[in-house]
């Protein structure tokens, strides 16, 4: 390898590859730190601070990388928008609504069937009240382990696979419940079904990634 | 020289198959080739995936992809002839460009195979710190987000992914940068040898290294949540149960234990067999017997670390169930395996360490190296002995509890033929005439770091105060300064004293001296609280800790800012010396003994014309009687007068 | 500028240096503190090994630094140091001194690690034969993907994401985990066991007194690792016996309705078998 | 303590020469392949760690479940007896290499020798294929899947090593490799064919060990 010619080919390959990369990764890691959503917060007549969260649970979120991972999504400003990072006001009463579309997956551990945390320890399903259920029925739950929340979400007992949106034949629940929030902080929640078909013990991929079965709760 | 010793000279010290497979073989075809193969392997490899997680299709893509690589490079070249029983080695004609003697102007050779092992020790020491600044910037981040104890600007599971990475390309940095790159350099000049005995396999053993950190780094681009969750160790069954980034774990690792293991089977051989007559086994100088100590780990250890992971990737593509419970296997498999790996690994670190130390100290103390056969002893002793400690990693992962008591012993046995450096080190300064060079400031630094580094060690041992310290950050802080401390010190010392040899420039001792004081201060500023905050109770690898301990962790974050600087002025004085510097430095400035300092500079490619006949130990300083340590027969090397 | 002087004089600083290091250890109070007996041997174990390490550290350091000042080659003098390669006495002290401390060292571990790890020795001297002791109160850890739950098999196997146990009673944790490995560490109360999918940990505490501890994840085990733990309004509690009891009283009333659900209970528990 | 006084006369050595002698030069292949083995028997050995350790702690009784079975003793053995047979008749004509004239029928030998390996694989790979359980079935499926490839593939390098060796056998009795003197040459003498056929016999050795063992473990524990 004398040739000029060459020599400046390696340097000008070299050059780019190097320069290539370095920009991959430094955006690949800012591409990690995700936005957080706000929920409406409105002020109730009592001086007591109240939020309304709205979420939605799919068997598959049907587009990102990952089109076939289960998903919670949140509804932002009437439109439904694909993030786990929201910020709730300290010390308010949060009503939560999802829309829960998933089939029965079933808990690892049954304990965790219980409706726990939320006001009244209780749920309501399509308006149903329901403190407990059969651990094989959740299709997810959501829990916020700090503060003692969790809620098994009843899956959808004989529903076209996969529950997403824009298809007309799957149904989906109203699951209401309300909690309180603490004070300030920084809050994780997450999902305690196995959900994540194909992955071992149904426990990687959405369950182990931000922005699936998993996110955050800035208290502010 | 003469015409005929200098073609057979460099046709061993340089020569390479003539016959190409294809047309041009360099980097960039190679990298082509690579890429291409490695997608027919991702598509073999989906043809026989079970899941639909993918990762039989990644794991062969990229076995496939960096075969291709190395056949592109030219690594195959020369197997039909070796399979047809052609002699290769006297057959094959010298590479025109090796034929020149090394010289800056040829510098293309560092991009492809090159069979003379200072080129292969080059190499290495540019891609292994390049490396080493990689895993750096990561630690700066890493500290980054522990400012504030609910964690920044990365979410959990990147921030594992984070100290995992950072973790695995120190662990590579640890495992090459001396061993491959001084080691590979000079053990051949140290015991009078023209060549290595592999050539070939040393190459190759480069040539993993960047396939290796690629394939590791490939990890981080695989779907959101990139890289790997379960830090460097790999436990299973998280390693089974992860993300695609984990498959960029199991072959970069392996890659590296392979490159370890070949590396030192070339040393071991290079000592064994091609040390120049009268080099006895009590004159080989104590950096050579380091790399006899460490080599045979690194031979032996890592081939399990790469079965093991094999066990990992066959979890994880085929369904095996080598590790999962409730499908026959066991989760302490993994564990005792990796340890049973793990902990020889660690003294592969640290050995070389010694060697390097105890090689500078007698150089600058212009004495004797002080009792240099207990020396040998404690660091043969330390390889021996690292093979019956690896229990102490898993105390507490319910172990025999009989066990226990017999690790604890044996692990606190190993500090003393440990401990034997700082006899070496007292002795060799009682009445000497210590001359303050850069070398051996770092050396005097190394030794204080590394006292801090094992007296913790001994903590850990004890099985109910690491019930306290174990999987806290009392651990970072007593293996960063056994690493940290000890091995790259050691790297500093290596580059300031050898530099002059590798280079035929001296690094400017101005920016040496800024960069050491930065350097040893800010070091022992930021990891001495890691004690602290560890015995405080704040876990490893955890963005989250109680509000108690921010100002402690603030304090170490703005000293690890500090510390990475002082890095860059290491690096920025060795780009400066090497590139910009017209002035050469003289033959042999530190006045040394050894064998290596004698040669000319740029040292000829086949080393020696002739080879030389050792007369005297490297470390006879002060001895009015001493020879010279070798006789070069008229016609080679000038010796300079000393 | 004798031999000796050269000896005496570094051997002097060490001598004070050291003293004044150990005296003021023997005032200091290291974690993990005093709330259980294993903690308190832990903490004993801890400054024993800092009395020595100190020790041992401050006569290198003070004997090298003295040698590097007082042995520095004077400017302009390129000559060399005597050619001294050795002593044998001096080498083989090194190494019986070396082996003492080693061999004290392992002694103390191993006879303290017995004291951690027998229910007899846990216990304090008059409790050695109690019926207490001897059936202690059997608390089991699971742990899962990333939550710690507890269930008290002696009061009809009821399951509780909180931990609490009693003052001044032997308590056996019984350390599962349903997935991956995950490590429990109960900081204050001195104790860390790994829970292992298929394995059952076990590990002892008597606690001295009420207290509130945390409980921290100490195995990497994927995601929310950091976040598996009983901090703040989830901290663990050590309860006097009669709050005890009528915590435990409440929590059965509380989880009772999910009994019917839990499985019988075992010291490891297999999940069905993986989805892929 | 004191080390050997360093100041010998060079007198009694052989001075160096422009080449390394071919005494080093044949001892290379030897030294190597020892560490070889080394490096070889500490990847054999989690294996056998992992058959033992599952098999005692045979969690959720899933080791061996109902259904799992060795596969057919006999294949097994067949392949064990062939590689067996290879590697004895190679260590029978290693010895008589000494001679340039044994060379060819060294070169004969050496043909049977690999037809026996390349069968050995053969065998194995069919076993692989009519195994009565897959890998997915418990530990001792595991291991038996893994440990077998893992042998088939080293007796596959090891029939890719002997054909070499063998036509290195031909390629020297055709014309003959004259020896350098260091003293006066700087060009190495070649590598000789004996130092190569002793170190693929000690391989050799070690793999027939190797396979011995785990034939043992794997149908009869």
């Amino acid at each position: 390898m004398t040739s000029t010619g060459r020599k400046l080919m390696i340097v000008a390959g070299g050059l780019a590859v190097v320069v290539v990369a370095a920009a991959l990764y430094i955006t690949q890691w800012l591409s990690y730190i995700q936005p957080e959503q706000a929920p409406a917060v409105t002020v109730s007549s009592s001086g007591q601070k109240q939020a309304n969260l709205e979420l939605a649970t799919l068997g598959s979120i049907g587009f990102t990388s990952h089109a076939t991972w289960v998903a919670y999504l949140v509804r932002q400003g009437g439109r439904w928008v694909h993030s786990t990072n929201w910020v709730l006001p300290a010390h308010a009463l949060v009503h939560v609504t999802i829309l829960q579309y998933d089939t029965q997956t079933g808990l690892r551990n049954p304990f965790l069937s219980q409706v726990r945390g939320t006001v009244g320890s209780v749920e309501y399903v399509d308006g149903h009240a329901v403190h407990y259920m059969d651990p094989t029925l959740p299709a997810h739950t959501f829990s916020i382990p700090e503060l003692g929340v969790n809620v098994p979400l009843y899956g959808i007992p004989n529903a076209t696979y996969p529950g997403t949106f824009g298809n007309p034949h799957n149904t989906h629940e109203t699951i209401t419940f309300s909690f309180r929030t603490g004070g300030k902080g920084l809050l994780h929640w997450q999902c305690f079904v196995p959900c994540a078909a194909g992955f071992l013990f149904g426990n990687g991929g959405p369950m182990q990634t931000v922005g699936y079965m998993d996110g955050y709760i800035h208290v502010v | 020289m003469s015409q005929t010793a200098t073609l057979g000279g460099r046709s061993q010290a340089a020569s390479f198959s003539p016959r190409r497979l294809f047309l041009s073989q360099n980097l960039l075809t190679a990298t082509i080739i690579g890429i291409v193969t490695g997608l027919i392997g991702y598509w073999l490899g989906a043809q026989l995936e079970t899941t639909d997680n993918g990762d039989a299709g990644i794991l062969l893509g990229y076995l496939v992809g960096s075969v291709g690589f190395l056949v592109g490079l030219g690594f195959a070249n020369e197997l039909i002839p070796r399979l047809l029983g052609r002699p290769v080695s006297v057959e094959v004609k010298a590479d025109a460009v090796e034929l020149e003697a090394p010289s800056p102007r040829n510098w293309t050779r560092y991009f492809g195979i090159s069979l003379d092992h200072k080129v292969v020790g080059i190499q290495f020491g540019v891609g292994v710190v390049f490396l080493f600044f990689v895993a750096g910037f990561q630690a700066m981040m890493i500290r980054t987000e522990l400012l504030h104890p609910k964690g920044g600007p990365w979410p959990a599971g990147q921030y594992t992914a984070l100290v995992g990475l950072h973790g695995l390309l120190m662990m590579f940095v640890a495992t090459l940068v001396i061993v491959a790159t001084f080691g590979n350099y000079f053990v051949p000049l140290m015991i009078g040898a023209k060549r290595m005995a592999f050539p070939r396999l040393e190459a190759l053993a480069f040539w993993l290294v960047p396939l290796a950190a690629i394939i590791l780094y490939s990890s981080i681009f695989q779907g959101s949540g990139g890289g790997f969750p379960t830090g460097w160790t790999g436990y299973a069954p998280l390693a089974v149960e992860a993300r695609a980034g984990m498959d960029g774990y199991i072959v970069g690792f392996s890659f590296i234990g392979i490159a370890a293991t070949i590396a030192g089977i070339n040393l071991l051989t290079t000592i064994f067999t091609m040390r120049a007559p009268g080099m006895s086994w009590s004159r080989l100088p104590i950096f050579v017997w380091a790399m006899v100590a460490v080599e045979f780990l690194s031979v032996l250890a890592p081939p399990v670390l790469a079965t093991t992971l094999a066990l990992v990737g066959l979890d994880r593509s085929v369904q095996s169930s080598f590790f999962l419970p409730s499908n026959g296997g066991s989760a302490f498999l993994y564990q005792e395996m990796f340890w049973f790996f793990g902990h020889p690994e660690v003294y592969i670190f640290v050995i070389p360490a010694f060697g390097i130390a105890l090689e500078i100290l007698p150089v600058f103390a212009r004495k004797p190296l002080f009792g240099y056969r207990l020396a040998v002893a404690g660091m043969v002793g330390v390889a021996m002995m690292s093979w019956f400690v690896w229990n102490h990693h898993i105390f507490e992962s319910g172990i025999a509890p009989g066990l226990r008591p017999f690790f604890m012993t044996a692990t606190e046995f190993i500090s003393i033929p440990t401990g034997v450096v700082f006899l070496n080190l007292l002795g060799t300064i009682w009445r000497a005439k210590i001359q303050f060079k850069l070398p051996m400031l770092f050396v005097a630094a190394f030794f204080f770091n590394f006292l801090i580094g094992g007296l913790t060690g001994v903590f850990l041992s004890d099985v109910p105060l690491d019930v306290t310290l174990h999987g806290g950050f009392f651990v970072v802080g007593h293996f960063h300064y056994t690493i940290v401390g000890g091995e790259i010190f050691s790297l500093y010392a290596a580059t300031y004293y050898w530099f002059p040899k590798l280079t035929g420039k001296m690094l400017n001792e101005r920016l040496g001296k800024l960069h050491f004081w930065t350097a040893f201060i800010f070091f022992n500023t930021t990891f001495l609280p890691f004690f602290a905050v560890g015995y405080l109770g704040q876990p490893r690898r955890v963005p989250v800790y109680l509000p108690s301990l921010q100002a402690l962790n603030v304090w170490i974050s703005v000293n690890a800012f500090l510390f990475g600087f002082s890095n860059l002025i290491w690096l920025v004085n060795i780009i400066y010396s090497w590139a910009f510097v017209k002035e050469r430095a003289p033959l042999n400035p530190w006045n040394s003994r050894s064998l290596e300092w004698q040669l000319p500079t740029p040292i000829p490619a086949d080393n020696f014309q002739r080879i030389p006949t050792i007369v005297a130990g490297p470390y006879e300083y002060g001895n009015p009687t001493a020879l010279p340590v070798a006789e070069f027969t008229p016609g080679t090397a000038p010796v300079p007068a000393s | 500028m004798s031999t000796r002087r050269h000896l005496i004089v570094p051997g002097l600083v060490w001598a004070v240096l050291s003293i004044a290091a150990d005296l003021t250890l023997t005032h200091l109070n290291l974690p993990p503190g005093y709330a259980t007996t294993t903690a308190a041997g832990q903490s004993v174990t801890g400054q024993v090994f800092s009395m020595i390490s100190a020790t041992v550290g401050i006569a290198v350091v003070v004997f090298a630094v003295y040698f590097l000042v007082v042995f520095r080659g004077r400017p302009g003098d390129a000559g060399d140091g005597p050619p001294v390669r050795g002593d044998v006495r001096l080498q083989s002290g090194w190494l019986v001194l070396s082996t003492v401390i080693v061999l004290f060292a392992a002694a103390y571990g191993s006879i303290e690690l017995e004291g951690q790890v027998t229910p007899q020795l846990v216990v304090p001297a008059s409790q050695y034969h109690s019926a207490a002791t001897r059936h202690p109160l059997i608390v089991q850890v699971i742990g899962q993907q990333w939550q710690w739950t507890y269930r008290y098999p002696q009061y009809g196997g009821f399951e509780s994401p909180v931990i609490r146990i009693p003052a001044n009673r032997l308590v056996q944790f019984d350390v599962t985990s349903l997935d991956v490995i995950h490590g429990w560490w109960a900081y204050t109360l001195g104790i860390k066991v790994n829970a292992e999918p298929g394995v059952n940990n076990v590990g002892y505490v008597y606690a001295l007194k009420p207290s509130r501890f945390i409980v921290e994840c100490s195995s990497l085990c994927g995601l929310w690792h950091g976040y598996m733990r009983n901090t703040g309004a989830q901290d663990g509690e050590v309860l006097s016996q009669s709050a005890f009891a009528s915590w435990v009283k409440g929590a059965q009333r509380y989880y009772g309705p999910e009994d019917k659900y839990l499985p019988k209970f075992a010291l490891v528990y297999y999940p069905s078998p993986t989805t892929y | 303590m004191i080390s050997q006084s360093p100041t010998g006369s060079s007198s009694r050595l052989q001075p160096g020469g422009l080449a390394h002698s071919p005494e080093e030069i044949a001892r290379i292949p030897l030294v190597g392949t020892w560490l070889l083995v080394g490096a070889n028997f500490f990847l054999l050995v989690p294996f056998f760690y992992a058959f033992f350790l599952l098999q005692s702690s045979n969690d959720n009784h899933a080791f061996k479940p109902h259904g799992v079975h060795p596969p057919s003793l006999a294949i097994g053995t067949i392949a064990l007896a062939l590689v067996l047979g290879s590697i004895a008749l190679t260590s029978i004509s290693v010895p008589r290499l000494r001679a340039q004239t044994t060379l060819s029928s060294f070169v004969a030998s050496g043909w049977v020798g690999i037809l026996l390996l390349v069968g050995a694989v053969v065998a194995q790979i069919w076993q692989l294929s009519h195994l009565g359980f897959g890998i997915v079935d418990g530990g001792f499926a595991s291991v038996f899947v893994a440990l077998s490839v893992f042998y088939t593939i080293e007796v596959g390098v090891l029939a890719l090593w002997l054909i070499s060796l063998t036509n290195r056998a031909g390629y020297e009795s055709r014309h003959p490799i004259a020896v350098m003197d260091p003293q006066r040459s700087s060009v190495e003498s070649p590598t000789p064919i004996t130092a190569l056929a002793t170190s693929y016999l000690i391989f050799s050795c070690f793999l027939a060990a190797a396979g011995a063992i785990s034939w043992v473990v794997l149908y009869f524990l």
